[in-house]
């Protein structure tokens, strides 16, 4: 009876498409943490699902009106995992290990932090920072412990992790496996959560299973309890399994087309603006991913409010407008089914990634361009390579993803400083640069910063450097006969809220 | 006599590691594609870029790094995984036991039947047996690897719900991997067995054991089956190193860990010291096991063992 | 001690060996002439009970070993006999020994298998044997692998396992045919003294007519898979009945005095997928008519010697 | 009477290619071998197997080079001339081999194998390639009508024959025969030894024929010259000559006589010819030797006159 | 004496006396032979015989199973299996064999030279070739891809790289062991140049066992070519090839096994007939020892 129990109270979750390959659990110095870091360290704050910000490590937090400092009040009686006190002092340790590093953009508006006293802590900003709680929410900025931190150097994160989260890290075997046990202590819940103490579950194995339908497999034969990631056409079949549970969760991210602008034929805006229109994204939607999900218009996800742009801005399929354009371009339909223009053939090089899901994708759009009489080639690259093709600009179109929820995602892949990749639309624009450093540097605050990432972001669907197609929901199934999981995620990702909720069914 | 000739087989693995490393170093130079972006991430500069560069030493001349590398190599340090983050021996040798057990388990599943087998069909007297293990042999040999796991999966794992779909977890996670890698080992296995004994009984000295008297058992086991091994253990010295990187579909469909795969993964991440480091331990098993392979011969053969001193 | 009567064999249709009869008593060294193909070796074999082992049957006639029928002896039996009352030298000695044994085991076995020695005493009696044998340091020799001996030593040491067994007939097929002159004269040398000393009967099978004018007291000569006579040494050199062994007889060259020529036989020898009709001989004979291509000539028996020819007898 | 082909210290070592760790050996295939063919003879050499009577040939021939000595043919020093000229040269001097199961390429006809010497040396054949086949063919004694067949349809003695058509097809001077009959069934043997001997009367052609079978060399040659060990030990000038070396005697004496009349006791020499690697320095007869003394084993002894003709030996006979 | 051969009465006669028709006396062969033969007719006429472009989407009848008028049902495009199956043998064979001729002649060239002209030439050819021999050909295909990049080119390097070691060792065994035969010495004792020799003698009997090793290899190159799509780097998209087509499944095991299933009979049947037809071939060539050499 009692080791029944005791496995009873074990849990596997399994990673699957966009969690996978994280090298370190070291949240400072890592560019790819999966949710299983969410578990280790807690954050200063957590975002909801409807964008909001709530508390956590942080019990209230105020901005000097002209945005230059942060105050936050701190929880009291959190302890790390190693039995270190958390208190204002860890912040001002932490804050400076960023210096340096890939992520360290995320404070790289506070300029120094002062410790007010042991429960409160101010940051010094060098410049207004309306997206500072976004970034304090971010899985990157999940706290570690400074003193493991600083004995174990590079190993932080792969043989150890010192946080304050409900989970204790025990094992990383990097590709395969974490294995997390319960911090006992765990009093310091955030209100994302209804269970405020300890987690219910003993012990978490999160397992990387990169093959999707195999992932798939297993969550339907038992080899694993829930499974982050599920691909959407498998969902249909999911849902008709008494036993398995699906949750669907807004998406972060997009997936779209870009343009390369400098590469004939895509010099030209009209045959740009044709190409967007050539896209069913409702028709995708609808067939490859089964009604689940969102057609995407515009670049941003729609829960964003810079999203919500001049509708006439946003990209739809209009076939006939897309022949039209193309006709006016000089690009006429020529015997067989493909347009020409000046003896050349309307026949462009269409790149995208391995990884099934992006294939699949990019075959649609294929087929959807071919009506309009352009000839797309597909070429499908491994990681580095296409990255290669891109930078030495041999590309004309692509089809790629992304998963941000914020709006400075547009400086990423539109900054002319970033030509090649990741701008991969090779767009630089004098109006577009402007726009941009407004948006990123000057906006004072919140309703600043939307109304002037709006303004950058209706610039950039004006060029049509770009078509949008997809807005993926996340996925999450679970085998109800081995868990029970809160009907609604809260957060805009499955994270530690979600797991301290869940239970094991007896 | 065995002794000096595996001095001297090993003293010859020295010039060939040697060109070895030179052939792998420059295979890994010569793809494209930069590990260095996948660690950039949103935000970062030009600066930090060229700052990680000098860190990972990938401005300095091909030779330059060639020679750090062996240097260090010969200090038993593989370098440092680029985009993994940490030294690459650990990585190996984090995988490296799961390629070891599926292999051995393989291995040793593939000799002992495809021997048995083999044997069978050599020299059974019914026709349909042999027409049975010839049409196994046939199949093991053609069917794709993948394919087969594919519905192994689909029969054992999902309908059966007999063994787990993915993983390396506990010894039933085993099974469906070594009996696809092993349909091919068996099958190869029976036939060179065949065709070994096959021929071993047409040599001119086995009509002079029958001539003196000795059963015909006595003669497969004693006699026959010495010779009909000498190509057997070959291939199979040669399939260790077959085992420890081809297992890469295998490992592919079967979520499994092993050198194989991180060296895919290396591949796709231009991580350079992996795929070093792994292509490096694949020779060496490669080199190591055609060493296995000629001491076994030398061994079992004392021709071989006498011609080669 | 040995009598072979109308022995025929056949693999699945083909039929290479038919009407093979001869006998032979202790102490007697008998030889069977032929070229290449005439069905020399398959004799051998059907006498050792070795056909199945290339899918051969004995279709008709007997067998008789010291007045046991060896056709229809069964297998466990056969085994007692072959290497213990049998022994048999074979054709090519640089590849009759297992070349991953050693010397001393292979030769030791047939002692523990047919003596029921044990291992000390079977190799005590392989060294002795060896030493018989006239090899130099057997002791050592019993330590190395066939293929570090020359081709004489391991012709002498097959021949010391067809005698470990201390056997009453000896069948020699072709043991000198693969060595030199000298060895060879070696080899036949110890053959002959070892057929005198131990009172064996030595079935001696050779393609060389020399050999058997100076080693044998019978003769059988086969052509295309059949006897076609037989008979003492000394009458079959002298007054060769069968056509083919006159030519055979004239076809070795010796001093001649000036001007003789050697005789030639023309034509080729067949092959069992195109053995003719009737006389198997007809189509390269002299004294070929039409009887003989159609008619098969039985072995007629006179006194000692035997003649299997329309015309035995006529001069060419 | 004029020499077709003269021989002096001509020498050939192989040497085995030690690997890394494995010390070179070097062997005398062939060791310092003189004597003179004059045309229309027929000179015959003996000895046993591996005592370098292919090598000898093969050197004649310049199939392989020569380590040392010199070569002439019909007073032309061989050893001087291009690969071009010795390409040219080599119509007038032509070998029957040893095997000829393997002398046909097996994908050739008997028509194209016996014109690939046309073919090759560039000459058209005379009376056209048909007509000229028929002629070699009815030269040796073949049927014309087997011109279509491959190799594996015709007898071994048949191929032999081919081999020494297409040896005559540009008609040399010189036929160097490399054991001709050795894999061939006595009744056949007898055939090529016929064919040969009406071809040499009817061409006029200079044979060196090689054999191990001392008695067929007996039969067949003029001359014999006797190898051992890479060596001419005795040079017999006609085949009635008493021998005067103990190895030839030994060879003699090893020789059965195929007649049961004249049985005689055999007594042959204990041992075996040695392996020619890394020899001693002395008689490489003098292990085996009844004759042998101190000096044979420290000098090696010279071909020199005795009782009338040349012998390598201390104390002949 | 009877004529062994037949007299030539025409083109027919010699075709049926040719190996390859001698390969189809067994009823194996028979079965094997008349599989490849209606494999290549339908390769060959794949546009006239495919009820469907094997290209056209019909997105909202993805998946389905096989029925009429889709017989192997569809993928997940609405694209039909069948013809996409029919196209495929296209692609699979003609990928695998001009990888194999290319690997062949490549082959052939090396290990001719290497035989022919020995030495330390000789030694390093084969160092070379054993060292990519004794590395499995999927990694080696996989570095190959890797470095020139995805797509049909490089697919069909990678398998000529990948069989290059067979072929080259094949040719050389051959060409040491024809070196040693009389014959060759004969040709050179009748005047024969370097070029008449590897030309007329070496290569000529050299190339049988080489060809018939090659025929086998295309199966081997089937294979490898499926595993390459399988993990997406062979033909790209929508082009059909056997292996690409399991690999668009994978995705699909579950929901469309027919997907992968029949791609995979493909190749498994095609596989199991070249290998069946080329050991007919071996047999009636006799060419066993030959083969064993290398
Ligand atoms: N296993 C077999 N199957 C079919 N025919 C066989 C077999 N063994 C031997 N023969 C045939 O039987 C005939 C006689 O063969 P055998 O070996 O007795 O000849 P031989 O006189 O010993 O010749 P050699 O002097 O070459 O040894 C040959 O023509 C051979 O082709
Ligand atoms: N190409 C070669 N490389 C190395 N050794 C060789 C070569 N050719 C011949 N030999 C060696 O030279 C010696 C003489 O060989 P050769 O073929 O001339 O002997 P042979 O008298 O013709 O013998 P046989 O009667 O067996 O034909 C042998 O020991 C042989 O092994
Ligand atoms: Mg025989
Ligand atoms: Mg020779």
């Amino acid at each position: 009876f009692l080791t029944s129990v005791a496995l009873a109270q074990e849990a596997t979750i399994a990673f699957s498409a966009d969690e996978l390959g994280a090298t370190s659990y070291n949240p400072i110095t890592s560019s790819n943490l999966n949710s299983a870091a969410s578990l280790i360290f807690d954050r200063l704050v957590e975002q909801d699902a409807d964008q909001s910000y709530h508390p956590h490590l942080a019990t209230s937090w105020e901005e000097s009106p002209d945005g230059m400092s942060w105050t936050f009040k701190l929880k009291e009686g959190v302890t790390f995992h190693d039995g270190t006190a958390f208190n204002a002092q860890s912040i001002a340790d932490w804050i400076p290990d960023f210096a340096g590093t890939d992520n360290a953009y995320l404070v790289g508006a506070v300029d120094s932090i002062e410790v007010v006293d042991d429960l409160t802590v101010r940051f010094v900003m060098s410049r207004p920072e309306p997206n500072f709680l976004y970034n304090l929410s971010s899985t990157f900025m999940g706290i570690p412990g400074a003193a493991s931190y600083d004995a174990l150097g590079d190993d932080f994160g792969v043989t150890a992790a010192v946080g304050t989260g409900p989970f204790k890290l025990d094992r990383f075997d990097i590709g395969l496996e974490t294995v997390l046990v319960r911090n006992d202590d765990y009093a310091w819940a955030s209100d994302l959560s209804k269970n405020q103490g300890a987690a219910k579950i003993d012990r978490i194995t999160f397992r990387e299973i990169p093959d999707q339908s195999t992932a798939f497999l297993e969550l339907k034969t038992g080899g694993i309890d829930l499974l982050l990631g599920v691909p959407t056409p498998f969902l249909k079949i999911l849902k008709a399994e008494s036993n398995v549970t699906v949750i669907q969760m807004p998406g972060t991210g997009i997936h779209y087309m870009p343009i390369n602008v400098t590469a004939a034929p895509f010099d030209d805006i009209k045959v740009r603006e044709a190409t967007g229109l050539a896209i069913n994204q409702e028709a995708i939607v609808a067939s490859i991913y089964n009604g689940v999900g969102a057609p995407a218009h515009n670049f941003l996800i729609s829960e964003l409010p810079e999203a919500k742009v001049d509708p006439s801005l946003n990209v739809s399929y209009d076939l006939e407008k897309a022949k039209k354009l193309l006709d006016e371009a000089g690009w006429v339909m020529g015997d067989g089914d493909v347009r020409m223009k000046d003896g050349v053939s309307l026949t462009v090089k269409l790149f995208t990634q391995n990884g099934s899901e992006f294939t699949s994708l990019t075959q649609v759009v294929q087929a959807q361009l071919a009506a309009i009489g352009m000839e797309a080639i597909i070429t499908v690259f491994d990681s580095s390579t296409i990255r290669d093709e891109y930078k030495a600009n041999r590309h004309q179109l692509a089809v790629r993803g992304y998963d941000w929820n914020n709006s400075d995602i547009l400086d990423w892949f539109f900054s002319g400083e970033r030509i090649g990749y990741p701008n991969v639309s090779m767009w630089k624009d004098a109006e577009g640069q402007r726009l941009n450093d407004v948006a990123m540097k000057d906006s004072k605050n919140s309703d600043e910063r939307i109304a002037n990432f709006k303004m950058y972001h209706e610039y950039v669907l004006s060029q049509h450097l770009f078509v949008p197609i997809y807005q993926p929901t996340k996925n999450i199934a679970y085998n109800s006969d081995r868990l029970n999981v809160p009907e609604k995620i809260r957060g805009t990702r499955f994270r530690s809220q979600t797991v301290l909720d869940m239970t094991i069914v007896e | 006599m065995l002794l000096r000739y595996i001095f001297f087989r090993v003293l010859m693995l020295i010039p060939v590691s040697i060109s070895i490393s030179v052939v792998i170093f420059m295979i890994v130079h010569l793809l494209p594609g930069d590990p260095i972006d996948n660690l950039i991430r949103i935000g970062s500069s030009p600066d930090d870029r060229a700052l990680l560069v000098t860190k990972y030493g990938l401005d300095q001349p091909l030779f330059v790094q060639y020679f750090r590398w062996l240097g260090a190599m010969f200090q038993g340090d593989f370098g440092e995984a680029i985009v993994l983050r940490r030294p690459v021996a650990d990585l190996i040798s984090q995988n490296l036991p799961y390629s070891l057990t599926l292999g051995a388990m393989a291995f040793a599943f593939s000799s002992i039947v495809g021997i048995i087998l083999g044997t069978i069909s050599a020299t059974t007297r019914s026709a349909l047996m042999e027409q049975f293990v010839r049409g196994f042999i046939l199949l093991g040999s053609t069917v794709p690897g993948f394919w087969l796991a594919l519905l192994m999966i689909l029969f054992f794992a999902v309908q059966l719900q007999m063994f787990p779909v993915s993983g390396a977890k506990g010894w039933d996670s085993l099974v469906l991997p070594v009996l696809t890698i092993g349909f091919g080992g068996v099958a190869l296995v029976a036939r060179v067995t065949r065709v070994a004994l096959m021929d071993a009984r047409r040599e001119d000295f086995v009509t002079l054991l029958h001539a003196k008297g000795l059963s015909s058992g006595t003669i497969l086991f004693r006699h026959l089956m010495p010779h009909a091994m000498l190509p057997v253990v070959t291939i199979l010295a040669l399939r260790i190193g077959w085992i420890l990187g081809g297992a890469v579909t295998v490992e592919f469909v079967f979520g499994r860990p092993g050198l194989g795969s991180l060296l895919i993964r290396a591949l796709g991440q231009r991580d350079y010291p992996v795929v070093q480091g792994c292509l490096l331990m694949l020779a060496l098993a490669v080199m190591l096991g055609t060493l296995i392979g000629d001491v076994a011969q030398a061994a079992m053969d004392p021709r071989i063992r006498e011609a080669k001193t | 001690m040995l009598e072979v009567k109308d022995l025929a064999v056949a693999f699945g249709s083909v039929a290479p060996l038919s009407g093979v009869t001869f006998s032979l008593a202790k102490g007697e060294t008998l030889g069977i002439v032929g070229e290449s193909g005439s069905g020399k070796s398959l004799t051998a074999m059907s006498i050792m009970g070795l056909l199945s082992m290339s899918d051969g049957r004995v279709t008709a006639g007997s067998i008789v070993f010291d007045g046991q029928e060896l056709t229809t002896l069964a297998e466990p039996a056969y085994c007692k006999l072959r290497g213990g009352r049998i022994g048999l030298i074979t054709q090519n000695p640089m590849t009759s020994l297992d070349p991953l044994k050693k010397i001393g085991t292979q030769v030791d076995s047939v002692a523990i298998l047919h003596l029921g020695m044990s291992k000390k005493a079977a190799r005590a009696n392989t060294v002795d044997i060896l030493a018989t044998l006239r090899i130099p340091e057997p002791a050592l020799i019993c330590e190395r692998y066939p293929h570090q001996m020359s081709g004489g030593m391991k012709q002498r040491i097959v021949i010391a396992m067809a005698l470990a067994a201390d056997p009453d007939l000896l069948i020699a097929d072709e043991p000198t045919t693969a060595l030199d002159v000298t060895v060879q004269a070696q080899i036949i040398r110890l053959l002959d003294d070892l057929v005198k000393q131990r009172d064996l009967a030595l079935l001696l099978i050779t393609h060389d007519m020399s050999v058997v004018a100076q080693t044998c007291d019978k003769v059988v000569v086969m052509y295309a898979g059949r006897a076609i006579e037989q008979g003492p040494v000394l009458e079959i050199f002298d007054d060769p009945q069968h056509p083919y062994t006159q030519a055979l007889v004239g076809c070795i060259p010796r001093d001649l005095g000036d001007g003789e020529k050697l005789t030639s036989i023309p034509g080729t020898v067949p092959t069992v997928l195109n053995y003719p009709s009737g006389c198997k001989f007809h189509p390269r004979c002299a004294r070929n008519q039409d009887i003989c291509t159609t008619e098969q000539p039985e072995l007629v028996r006179n006194g000692d010697s035997a003649v299997a020819c329309h015309f035995a007898g006529a001069s060419t | 009477m004029s020499n077709l082909l003269e021989v002096s210290n001509l020498s050939k070592t192989f040497s085995s290619s030690g690997g890394p760790f494995r010390r070179a050996r070097t062997m005398h295939a062939v060791n310092d071998v003189s004597f003179d063919l004059p045309k229309g003879r027929v000179v015959g050499v003996v000895g046993e197997s591996g005592c370098g009577k292919s090598t000898l040939a093969r050197l004649i021939l310049r199939l392989i080079e020569p380590t040392k000595g010199t070569l002439r043919f019909d007073g032309e020093d061989l050893r001087a001339k291009t690969s071009a000229q010795m390409r040219d040269l080599r119509a007038h001097m032509q070998m029957v081999f040893q095997d000829p199961y393997s002398a046909i390429d097996p994908r050739y006809t008997i028509e194209r194998a016996v014109l690939e010497p046309f073919i090759v040396q560039g000459v058209k054949p005379s009376g056209g390639g048909a007509a000229q086949v028929e002629d070699l063919l009815n030269m040796v004694g073949l049927n014309p009508g087997l011109a279509d067949r491959f190799p594996h349809q015709i007898s071994g003695g048949q191929k032999q024959r081919v081999g020494i058509a297409r040896a005559l097809a540009l008609r040399p001077s010189l036929l160097v025969l490399d054991e001709p009959t050795a894999s061939l069934d006595v009744s056949v043997q007898a055939q090529i030894i016929g064919l040969l001997e009406q071809l040499r009367d009817e061409l006029g052609l200079t044979y060196l024929f090689i054999s191990h079978d001392l008695s067929l060399v007996q039969y067949f040659c003029d001359e014999i010259l006797v190898m051992y060990l890479g060596r001419v030990v005795e040079v017999l000038p006609d085949t009635n000559r008493q021998a005067c070396h103990p190895y030839t005697i030994t060879l003699m004496n090893s020789t059965f006589v195929p007649d049961p009349k004249q049985r005689r006791v055999i007594r042959p020499l204990e041992g075996e010819v040695p392996s020619p690697f890394d020899l001693k320095p002395g008689c490489a007869f003098a292990d085996r030797c009844p004759q042998v003394n101190e000096i044979c084993r420290t000098e090696t002894p010279e071909l020199s006159k005795h009782s009338g003709h040349l012998v390598a030996c201390h104390n002949p006979i | 004496m009877t004529n062994v051969i037949g007299k030539k009465t025409g083109i027919l006669s010699w075709l049926r006396n040719t190996p390859l028709a001698k390969a189809f006396d067994s009823w194996l062969g028979k079965i094997a032979g008349g599989f490849l033969v209606l494999l290549l007719l339908t390769a060959i006429f794949a546009p006239w015989i495919t009820p469907f472009n094997y290209a056209a989407q019909d997105l909202m009848n993805g998946n389905a199973p096989p029925a009429w008028p889709n017989l192997l049902g569809t993928d997940q495009f609405g694209r039909d299996v069948f013809s996409r199956v029919i196209y495929g043998a296209r692609t699979s064979l003609s990928v695998s064999v001009t990888a194999i001729s290319i690997s062949i002649a490549a082959g052939m060239t090396l290990g001719a030279a290497a035989g022919y002209f020995g030495g330390i030439f000789e030694r390093v050819v084969m160092t070379v070739v054993d060292l990519t021999w004794s590395f499995p050909d999927i990694l080696i295909a996989l570095i190959f891809v890797a470095i020139i990049g995805p797509g049909l080119t490089s697919t069909i390097f990678a398998i000529a790289i990948a069989y290059l070691a067979q072929f080259t060792r094949l040719t050389r065994a051959q060409i040491v062991r024809l070196k040693r035969e009389t014959f060759i010495e004969a040709s050179i004792n009748l005047g024969g140049k370097p070029r008449h020799i590897l030309l007329r003698h070496l290569i000529p009997n050299a190339i049988t066992p080489v060809i018939v090793i090659g025929m086998l290899a295309i199966g081997d190159g089937i294979v490898l070519e499926a595993t390459l799509g399988f993990f997406g780097l062979g033909a790209q998209p929508p082009t059909p090839s056997w292996g690409a087509m399991m690999s668009s499944g994978t995705a699909q095991l579950f929901l469309s096994p027919w997907v992968i299933i029949f791609p995979g009979m493909a190749v498994a049947a095609t596989v199991i007939a070249v290998n069946l037809f080329g050991d007919e071939l071996i047999r009636a060539l006799d060419i066993r020892d030959r083969i064993k050499e290398a």
